[in-house]
Order: structure tokens, then sequence, then C-alpha cells
């Protein structure tokens, strides 16, 4: 062990346990008005997880209403509304804030060697503006509910007679709450790195949560204009998105998907640093191209903002924009092959733990190969014509969304779960847990994509007869998926009780994060850290950390 | 405030009748049917193999690494600590960015052929009206149209311009491999070389509002003498009975969506009711209506049918929800499409 | 703009050299002097005549062209001046800079769509104005 | 919060009328907590020119589609007010650049005169564009009691756009300009009403002495924000006014 980094048991012997920033303060006001990054991440981290549940609700309830070819249980305007608040929920609420937010605002300032975040009143302010967005979407329920989908197209948003305003204000708040979220990790990232920690030193979550971030200040206000205008239109008809009036809808989808394509990177991009961060602590072996991997993470962040058009390839674009945009969007596809191919090299030939984390990383690797792979077959510009607006494309995007940056939210969940709070969850419930939600998965996907190229057309109420066959599989693997999910959820609660203690370094990781006490301390580290070492270096790992319990 | 949830089991909420189902191939695709499969699967089945290869080698590589090299012991070190290897990354950098730009090249002249419409094509064309939650075809040089059903002929080029009174809709064959998004207020044209005999389904694909799924049309195609008879345009009145008859099926294409015979509740008012039978004649019920902002009460008759059908906003039944929601305007319905159904309504009445 | 001066600030932190943009730079003393801002206000003022002055006249398409270099110009002033944006550091002034580049990756595909959507109509689909009645496009042709 | 054995810096005041600032006790140094913040508010301001940007880019394009309508419609606002309320912002910005350099050199008075003279900058303007919307209101082409008074499918018309004197009649979809007048004007209106809420913030601060040579930080920031309201209004004064 050579390393300059805070040594692990830094605090003194005595019998009471060692204050951490759990057991630092107590009460409901030194949780609701916490500066503390850590804190906030933990509130954040309940609140997603929520989010995520209910929108695991509306999809198994969607699920089970498709059992058969007439719906089995809504009206068409009840079903209309729950997928939409499905994917609302699922996109607004959950995935764009889930990682950023919870592990981010965890993991991040610990890998950078800072105190806290740069902002850390605009940190609670972006988490109780996270709440009030979601408070609004839910009063929208209560107000009515909202049917236009998650993406508001107009000018059907502008007619329906439900509460889009409320929902559209609920977006603009959470819209602010990613851009404050986004500064604030760009500043720290710049100014509070630990000295010795240059750019090349960083871990790649921080790259990745950086990359997030300058789509996430950049891209986001022009959805919050976007749903201001579509507010607008409702109150006082501006007639810009709305045909009767002049106005042009495909614009609409231009400054919607202006923002919402690098929002899938925006969810998508913190998947991949945690997923970079895992390969590489659970083989014990530096990451497989490493500057390759941090300018990738960049590049897809800069390329995402030139590809919008792709998801407007049949609404009446011209052949121009057509052409650009299907070029530009094949070139998306090269970081992203890279980053795949990185993760596998990094693999191979490591010492490779089938650990619960390693276990959801590796569901990843191969999920999201296919989900990757699949969007190369939507790129291309007649088969999209085909193939735009089916099941396909929901499969492709399920498989980025919830097969990607679920599973990667979970398996770092898993990964920092010892690190929040000092315990350790049920490994084989864990193992079990992980091949439901596998097998679930696929088995809901993959019959999707079949129905898809033989064209069942998405955000369908009902069907024709001869899909039912797939819309069974689809809904016994939602199933499978959804008591995957529950059992993950009952043993990481369970974690909570029992209270067995995790060790000091779970997993044996050599980045900062894991070089502090566990759980941290209020400030981080008991002494300021200075890095210098080059980032990965396993031969620094220090392995009497790896047994050393938390006391 | 919460309209009715829960489906009524009386209401069935599908598409009645519809096209029977493609066979499917052996990769799981629909057959070839028209030209643009050309332009659509032999790039699919590229990309498809492509795809098939990489996943392949990702999953050997991972199974075989994680087979190989699993960590026996909990102090186990990696077995390479190699951090990057150039040529390596820069094959994997290079190698796909040439497929992806084949891919494009491909795509992109696919795209080219399927939009760019043919003059055999445009001298063919049809008119595709799409309204919540219907389709109207008006054929070329023919002036009745036909409803959620059209006829083209088989081995023609067809173009079909399509216009939405709405909201956004999609015209979407899936054995024609097109889709093309209906934008309100402007044309959009699709055209195809459909090659087969049969019957297919046209879809909306873009999420139009409550019954969205149910914008369902029946394509049938079908050969040029079958075509030269206009089967469209077969309307049968010869006696009350028979208009009843093809009353009957106008409403299952057209007016099922919104209005129900049997009373359940549903976007628009039940058809129940309408008239009663007094010996040989037929009554229309006294209903509240409002017409240019008064409330005022009417006797149900032919003409305030026929306005109703064309004129939907004319008149509007002064009862919750009906006095808000819009019915769309269908005056291209004939009188004698008009009179077939108040004989179905009639012939209601006549059931009870 | 090299005139400037900054004499007159009577700063704790007052260091000697000006290498703007250096990252341990304080970056935040300069202090420009009144002069310069007074001759900035008095430029923008002249800018203001001018702009208004030249829409008096009609260039055609280069009316757009030249209200919005005049405009740049004026902004420009504001960003490096009022905002000191000349003596920031690099990264602020990437930041800043680029949200405008980003900004004109909206403009330039968003118009570009639309300007070559006409286009698109007048070479392979048939251009029916949607106010008039559908007309069959073989009798469009004729005309 | 406590904090065990942190030292915090505290950057003494530069005389007896002004106090001290702590600096937060995350940061290492009065420059790192000066960077972090500074950093941050430019990233803020390019959210803004974003947010803006949308309806920039909704303008330009219905300045393609509609060119008449915008020729017309912009004949229709009175240049001379648009330019006045420009020199008021600009000379407002002015005395805004000032009151940050003075409160950089630790002159609290004249500080304190200059945010005034701003504040009195941002109140005219206001009520130029008062007066302004007034005219809109008078002649028909912005309705303001009826701006929520919907579309009547029917008859086509729309509540809030009577147009009385007939101006836009010959052109299409003449309610377009004035709608994109109202919601960018509108914005950017109750930008200059936070700005001038900033602007008081900043003043009571001043007051209080608590900004000097050794902490200026919020006078600056309050100073580009309210340069970034100019720097709207710059590009807004000619597209609405001069070149339709």
């Amino acid at each position: 062990m050579s390393t300059n980094v805070p040594v692990i048991d830094a605090h003194p012997t005595i019998s009471e346990p060692p204050k951490n920033y759990l057991n630092c303060s107590r009460g409901f006001m030194s949780w609701a008005g916490t500066l503390d990054h850590k804190r906030i991440g933990i509130m954040y981290l309940i609140g997603v997880s929520a989010a995520f549940l209910a929108g695991g609700v509306f999809a198994l309830l969607v699920r089970l209403h498709l059992w058969e070819p007439h719906g089995m249980l809504f009206t068409n305007e009840t079903y209309n509304q729950i997928f939409t608040l499905h994917g609302a929920f699922m996109v607004f609420i959950f995935v764009i804030p889930a990682i950023p937010g919870s592990l981010g605002n965890m993991v991040l300032p610990l890998m950078l060697g800072a105190k806290d975040v740069a902002l850390p009143r605009l940190n609670l302010l972006s988490f109780y503006l996270w709440c009030g967005g979601t408070l609004l979407a839910t009063l929208a329920i209560v107000l009515g509910g909202f049917d236009t989908g998650w993406t508001f197209y107009a000018p059907y948003s502008l007619y329906t007679d439900q509460a889009v305003v409320s929902i559209g204000l609920g977006i603009f708040l959470l819209g602010f709450s990613s851009i404050f979220t986004g500064l604030n990790f760009i500043v720290t990232t710049h100014k509070l790195r630990a000295p010795g920690l240059t750019w090349f030193r960083m871990p790649l979550f921080v790259w990745a949560i950086y990359a997030t971030a300058i789509l996430q200040v950049l891209a986001t206000p022009v959805l919050g204009i976007t749903v201001l205008l579509v507010a607008f239109e409702r109150l006082y008809n501006i007639g810009i998105f709305d045909p009767r009036l002049g106005g042009d809808p495909v614009l609409f989808e231009h400054f919607f998907w202006f923002y919402s394509h690098p929002a899938v990177y925006i969810m998508v991009l913190p998947a991949f640093g945690i997923i970079s961060e895992l390969v590489t602590v659970h083989s014990r072996k530096p990451l497989f191209g490493y500057k390759l991997m941090a300018f990738s993470a960049l590049a897809i962040a800069i390329i995402s903002f030139l590809v919008w058009g792709h998801h407007m390839f049949t609404s009446g674009q011209s052949t121009f924009a057509m052409f650009a945009f299907s070029f530009l969007t094949f070139f998306v596809a090269i970081p992203t092959a890279i980053k795949e191919f990185s993760w596998v090299a990094t693999i191979w030939k490591g010492s490779i733990a089938l650990n619960s984390p390693m276990l959801y990383t590796l569901a990843f690797l191969i999920i999201f190969a296919i989900g990757g792979l699949t969007g190369v077959i939507l790129g291309a510009l007649n088969v999209d014509l085909h193939l735009h607006d089916t099941y396909f494309v929901v499969a492709h995007f399920h498989y980025v969304m919830m097969g990607s940056i679920a599973l990667a939210f979970f398996a770092g969940l898993h990964h920092w779960w010892p690190k929040m709070f000092g315990i350790m969850y049920d490994e084989t419930l864990a193992k079990i847990a992980c091949a439901l939600i596998f097998i679930g998965f696929n088995a809901t996907f993959i019959p999707q994509f079949i129905m898809g190229s033989q064209g069942m057309p998405r955000r369908y109420a009902t069907y024709v007869p001869e899909f039912e066959g797939y819309h069974h599989a689809s809904t016994i693997g939602a199933v499978i998926l959804g008591s995957g999910v529950a059992l993950m959820v009952y043993y990481l609660l369970a974690s909570l009780l029992i209270r067995k203690p995790a060790m000091q370094n779970q997993w044996g990781g050599v980045t900062l994060d894991w070089l502090t006490p566990t759980p941290p301390p209020l400030e981080n580290f008991a002494t300021p850290p200075s890095v210098t070492t080059e980032v990965y270096d396993y031969s620094t790992l220090d392995y009497e950390s790896l047994r050393t319990p938390v006391r | 405030m919460f309209a009715q949830l829960i489906q009524d089991p009386a209401k069935i909420n599908y598409v009645e009748n519809p096209a029977k189902p493609p066979e499917i191939d052996a990769w799981g695709q629909l057959p070839k049917l028209a030209s643009t499969f050309d332009h659509v699967d032999g790039l699919f089945y590229f990309t498809y193999i492509v795809c098939i290869f990489f996943f392949v080698v990702i999953l050997g590589a991972l199974l075989f690494s994680v087979v190989k090299y699993r960590r026996k012991t909990w102090d186990q070190p990696a077995a390479s600590n190699v951090t990057h290897n150039t040529p390596l990354e820069v094959v994997w950098t290079i190698v796909p960015l040439i497929i992806v730009m084949i891919m494009f090249a491909w795509g992109f002249k696919g795209c080219m052929d399927m939009t760019v419409v043919p003059e055999a094509a445009s001298r063919n064309t049809y008119k595709a009206t799409a309204k919540q939650w219907n389709w109207t075809f008006t054929y070329p040089n023919h002036a009745t149209p036909s409803f959620n059903e059209v006829w083209i002929e088989v081995n023609k080029p067809v173009q079909f311009l399509c216009e939405s009174t709405d909201v956004l809709h999609a015209f979407f064959i899936p054995v024609m491999r097109v889709k093309r998004d209906i934008v309100p207020g402007r044309f959009q044209s699709v055209w195809f070389h459909p090659i087969e005999i049969g019957e297919f389904h046209l879809f909306c694909a873009e999420y139009c509002g409550d019954d969205h799924s149910r914008m369902y049309a029946k394509v049938h195609v079908v050969s040029a003498e079958e075509f030269a008879t206009a089967p469209w345009d077969k309307w049968d009145d010869t006696t009350p009975a028979l208009a009843a008859k093809s009353g009957e099926s106008l409403y299952k294409n057209l007016c099922q969506t919104c209005h129900s015979v049997n009373g359940t509740p549903a976007v628009g008012p039940t058809w129940k009711g309408l008239f009663t039978k007094q010996g040989d004649t037929f009554v229309g019920r006294q209903r509240e209506v409002i017409e240019g902002g008064a409330k005022k009460t009417i006797t149900v008759d032919e003409a305030y049918i026929t306005e109703s059908v064309r004129k939907p906003d004319q008149k509007k039944v002064a009862e919750s929800p009906y006095d808000k929601n819009n019915m769309t305007a269908f005056p291209d319905l004939d009188e004698r499409r008009i009179k077939g159904l108040i004989e179905y309504m009639k012939s209601l009445a006549a059931a009870q | 703009m090299s005139a400037h001066t900054h004499n007159d600030h009577g700063h704790a932190h007052a260091d000697a050299g000006h290498d703007h943009g250096g990252g341990l730079q304080m970056g935040h003393h300069h202090v420009s002097s009144a002069a310069m801002f007074f001759n900035v206000l008095a430029i923008l003022l002249v800018l203001t005549i001018v702009t208004v002055a030249v829409s008096r006249f009609d260039f055609g398409g280069a009316n757009m062209l030249i209200a919005m270099g005049i405009a740049s110009v004026k902004a420009s002033l504001v960003i490096a001046i009022f905002m000191h944006m000349k003596w920031d550091t690099a990264i602020n002034k990437i930041v800043f800079l680029s949200s405008f580049l980003f900004l004109s990756l909206l403009f330039i595909f968003t118009l570009a769509d639309q300007a070559t959507r006409r286009v698109d109509h007048e070479m392979h689909t048939t251009r029916t104005p949607v106010d008039k009645q559908w007309v069959h496009p073989s009798t469009l042709e004729k005309h | 919060m406590s904090h065990d054995g942190h030292h915090s810096i505290v950057i003494p005041a530069p005389g007896p009328e002004f106090v001290p600032h702590t600096v937060a006790h995350h940061f290492d140094s009065p420059v790192q907590e000066f960077q972090s913040m500074k950093l941050g508010f430019w990233l803020f301001l390019a959210t803004e020119i974003l947010l803006f940007g949308g309806l920039f880019a909704a303008y330009f394009y219905f300045h393609e589609a509609f060119p008449e309508t915008f020729r017309v419609g912009g004949a229709q606002l009175d240049w001379r007010l648009g330019a006045v309320n420009t020199t008021v912002l600009l000379v407002s910005s002015w005395t805004m650049a000032m009151g940050v350099r003075c409160a950089q050199t630790s002159q609290k008075q004249k500080t304190l005169m200059f945010c005034a003279l701003t504040l009195v900058g941002a109140v005219a303007f206001m009520v130029i564009k008062f007066f302004e919307y007034k005219a809109k209101n008078d002649h028909g082409l912005v309705v303001f009691s009826e701006l929520f008074s919907g579309y009547n499918e029917a008859t086509g018309q729309l509540a809030w756009f009577k147009d009385y004197d007939g101006v836009m009649a010959n052109v299409p979809h003449g309610h377009m300009f004035f709608a994109i007048y109202l919601t960018m004007t509108a914005i950017h209106g109750l930008h200059v009403v936070i700005g001038a809420g900033l602007i008081i913030w900043i003043m009571k601060g001043t007051a209080k002495g608590r900004f000097h040579a050794g902490y200026y930080l919020p006078v600056d920031l309050v100073g580009l924000y309210w340069h970034l309201v100019d720097l709207i209004w710059i590009f807004l004064f000619p597209l609405l006014y001069l070149v339709p």
C-alpha cells in the first residue's frame, strides 16, 4: 500500500461508533434542511425509488390490460392516462434525476475528494424543485389525469380536456431541478477536485456525470420553454404549435426532441459511468482504454445535440433534415460501441467477482448490447419508416432505459449500498432478484421486438387478435420482472433492519470514495485527501480494508 | 371529475372484423407483398445479421471471461493489467464506422425511393382523410368515398395524399412497409406498389387520443376486374330492411367508436330509443339541444339526423358530457347512406 | 479596448500580472475604468441610433442581416465590457459562449428543415393548398 | 451545522462601515468560492440564453413562414417607444456596471446610488412597457381582458385578437406576430421585474456594508443578470420593432 489518501481507521478507538453523516445529527429538520450532499443523495434515493415503484405499478397495469386484444381492464381513456403516467413518471421523475440525484450526489464529491458539492444550497433547492414537480404531476392525476403520452405532441396536447398545464408546469420545475443539479456538478468538478486529482485521474463516473451535466444545463432550458409554450397555448392560444392558428406541430417536435434526445443521454451517460466503475472494481483491473472512454463520454454528449431529428423520420420533416439527422445519428453508435467493447475488454483477464453488483453489471452489458444494436437498426432511414412508432421502438428504448439504465442504477445501488449505510444486504436474495429481473425483462421485451417488426403500433389500448400470443408472453415477463423488483425492495429494506455490518472497503475499490471511512463522516474525509497515483491502480489496493468490518 | 375508469364489459372495445393476419416467415417477418419490401427488408436483414454477429462476439467474450477468469480467492489480483491497446481501439472505432456508413447510405437510398413518388403512382392518387378516429378514402375519378375500408388495384402503383382535420395521425400499412405521420394543415404523401391480392391492416401509428387503437382501416388489394366494379360503391337499399342492413355495416365501420346502440354511455349519445315504433310508423323522441347557445327541444327526425351527420355542431345534445364533446363532421356522406343509417336506427326500435 | 486601466482599486488581493484565464488567478480583480464604461455606453447608444436609422431604408433580404449584425456588435460589447467577460477565466468564457453555439444548432436544424421542406414539396410531392377544396392532383398538374 | 475542528476563513472588512465575509465551510479559499459561484452563475446565464433561444427560434420560424404578417404586425408597434426603452435599458446597464465597479472599490454610497439609478431604469422600462401594452389593447391587437377566453372553433375567432382597425385583415394569421410579441416581451418583462427585486436585495446588503472590495460577489452576479436582461432586449428591439 503506497498511497497518500487518508487511512481507513483514522478515527480513534473508542467504544461508541464513530460519527458519520448518518448519526451526526438527528431529527426531521436535520434531514429536511440538510446541506450535506450525502443526505440529499439519500433523500433523492427515497424519492426516485418511490417514483420508480409508482411507474412500475403503472407499467404492470398497462401489461395486464393488454392481456386480451380488446383490453382487459380499463376504458381506452383510462388506459391512455395510465401509459402516459408510466412514461412521465419513469422519464421525468425517475430516470432523469435517478442516478445523478441519488448516486451522483452521494458519490461525486467523495470521488473528487471534496467536502461537499460546490453549491450546497442549490443542491437542496433542486431536490425541493424535484419534489414540487412531482407534486404537480401527482396533482395532475387528481385533476383528472393527462393522456397526451409523455411526449406531449401538439396539437393533441393542446386540444385534450385534461390537466396538461399542471403536468407541464411540473415538468418545468423538474427541468430546473435537473439544470441545477447539472450546474452544481460542473462547478464541483471544475473547482473542488482534490490536489493531484487531474482530469485524467478522475474516475469515469465523474467523467460521465460531468458529460451529463453539460447536457442537463444546455438542453433542459429548451424543454422548459417548450412546456411553457404548450401551457401558454392552452391558456391563451399563441398559435405557434396549433395548426388551426397557422402554427406548426412539427416545430413542437423539433423543440421537444432538441431536449429529449439529449435527455436520453442525460439518462444513459450516468449509467455508463456506473458500469465503468463497476467493471473495473469487480474485475480488479484498470479500465481498458480510459482516455478513449472519457472522450467518448464527451463525444456522446456533443453528438447527441445533433441527432434529435431521428425521432421525426416519419413526422414530415424535409428530406434534407432526414438525410442530415440519419447521417449524424450513426455517429453516436461509434462512441457507444467503443464503450461496450472497452467494458468487455476490461473484464477480459480480470479477477472477476461474481457478486450481486457484478451480476447486475453483466446483465447490463448483455441488455445494453441488444438495446444499442437495435438502435442501429432504427437509425437506418428506410427501416425506420417501417419500425417507427411500433413496439419495436418500444422494446428498443426499454432495453436502453429500463434494461440498461435501471439495471445500472440497481448495480450502482448494490455497489454503494455498503458505502452509504455501512451495512450489507442478503447476497443470495440479491442474486436471485437479479436473475428474476434479467429473465423477466427479456421475456417482456423480446416478444415486443417481434410484434413491432410485424407492425404492432405503440400506445394501443386494444389490438388485432393476431398479436395476442406475444402480448401474453410480454405480460408474463412483466410479472416476473415485477416480482424481481419487489424482492429487491424487500431485501434492501430488510438489510436496514438486520444491520449486518459491511466491510470498510466492501468490494476493493481504489478510488477516493472507498478510501474514506465507511459510512463517510460529515465532511467526507478526516484529513483533506491528495492523489498521487493514477486512476484504478489496483496495485495500491489495501487488502486489509476488505476484511475490516464497519464498526 | 373522474371519467369512467374501468371498461364496461358490455362494450367490447376493439376492432370488429379485422383483416386476416398475414403469414409470417421463418425470421418472424412479414411476407413480401409490395415492391417496397426490397427497400426495407434487404437493409433490415443486413443490419439484423451485423447486430447478431456483434452480439454473439460480445456475449461470447463476456461468458468466456466470466468462466475463465472468475475470482477464486478473495484476494486474487487480475490476470493482466493491460490498460489499453491502441491498434485494437483504432480497429473497433474504424470498423463500426465503416459498417454504419454503409447502413446510412443504403438506408438513405431506400428512403428516397420510398418517398419520391413516381409518375405512375401520382396518376393513381387517393386522398386519405384522418379524423379522430376514422378514415375517409376518396378515389381517383370516382365520386363516392369509402370509410375505414379501402380498395386498391393489384400491380398498380398507388399514392395516398393524407390529410388530417384535427390532430396528428399516421398512415401505416405494415405489410406495405409504409408509414407517414399526417400533420394537420398540410398534405403528406405515401406511395407503394402492391403485388399480391389480399386484405391487410391499416393502422394509425401516431397517438391521437382515446380511440387511437380503434382507428383501423382494412385495405383490400383486388384484381383489376374486381376493382372495375367499384366494390366500395355497393349500397343495397332496395327495401327498408336491406337499407337498414347496409346502414348497420356502415355503423360498425364508422359510428360505433362513439355511439352505442344498447344504451351504454360512450363519447357520443346512444342511438337506443331515438325512434319508437307506434303501429307502423316510427316516432322520433323529444330531445333537448343547444343551438347557437340557446336551449330548445326538438323532435328527432330525418332532417335533424342528416344535419347532425353533416354539421354536428349545429345542434348539440344538451346533456353532459355530450354538450362538450365534438363530433367529427361527415360532409362526404351521401343521402342514400344517411338514409341507410336512419333505417338502421329505426330497425333498432323495431327489434325491441 | 486595450486602453483599459486597473489602477484604481484598493484591493486586498491585488496582484501584479493580468495574464487572464489562468486557473489559479483570482480572475475577478479587474476593475475597469469609469471612462471606458462611459465610452462603451456612448458607442451602444450610437449603435442604437444607427440601427433605427438603417431600418428606415429597405434593403430587402439584407434587413435582417444588418439589424442582427448591429445587435451582435452591441451584444458583444455588453458581454465583453459590462459583463467583464474580456477579463474572465477561460472556462467562464467557454461556458457562456458555448450556449450560443448550442443555440445555433437549434436554429440551424430547425430553420434548415423549414427551408428545405419547400424544396421537398416542389421536388417530389404534390403541392396542394389546404385551405382549398381537395383537387385531384392530375388536374393540378395541367395548370 | 457544526464542523468540528474547522477553521472558517474570514475576509476582513476594509473599513468600519463594512462587515467581514466568512467563506463557506466547504471551500478552501476565497478564490475557490468566488470562482465556483461565478462559474455556476455563468452556467445559469447559459441556460437563460437557451430558454430565450427557443422563443427566438419560434420567431425566426414564423418570420420565415409569414413574412407579410410580421411586416404589417411590426408596423403596428411604435418604434419610438421601443427605442426609448432600449436607451433606458442600455443606460441602466451602464449604471449597473458602474455599481459593480463601486462595490469592487468599496465605495458604499456610490454603489447605492448607481443601484438606485438602475432601479429607476427598471421602473421606467416597465412603465413605458405598460403604455405600449395599453396601446395594443386599445387597438384590439392584444385584448388583455380577453386573454384567457380561448378560441372559437366555429367562427375561427381568437378572443384576445380583435383587430378593431382591421390592419391585419389582409395577412394570414395576423395574431401570430402579436402572440410572439406578447410572449417574448412578457417573459422579458418578468426578467426585468426579477432583476429589479434582486437589485433591491443588493441595495439592502450594500446598506448593511456586506459588500466591499474583499467580497462583492452578489453585486457582481446581479450585475451579470441585469446585463443579460439588457442583452436579450438588444435583440428583441430590432426583431420586433424594426426588421419586420
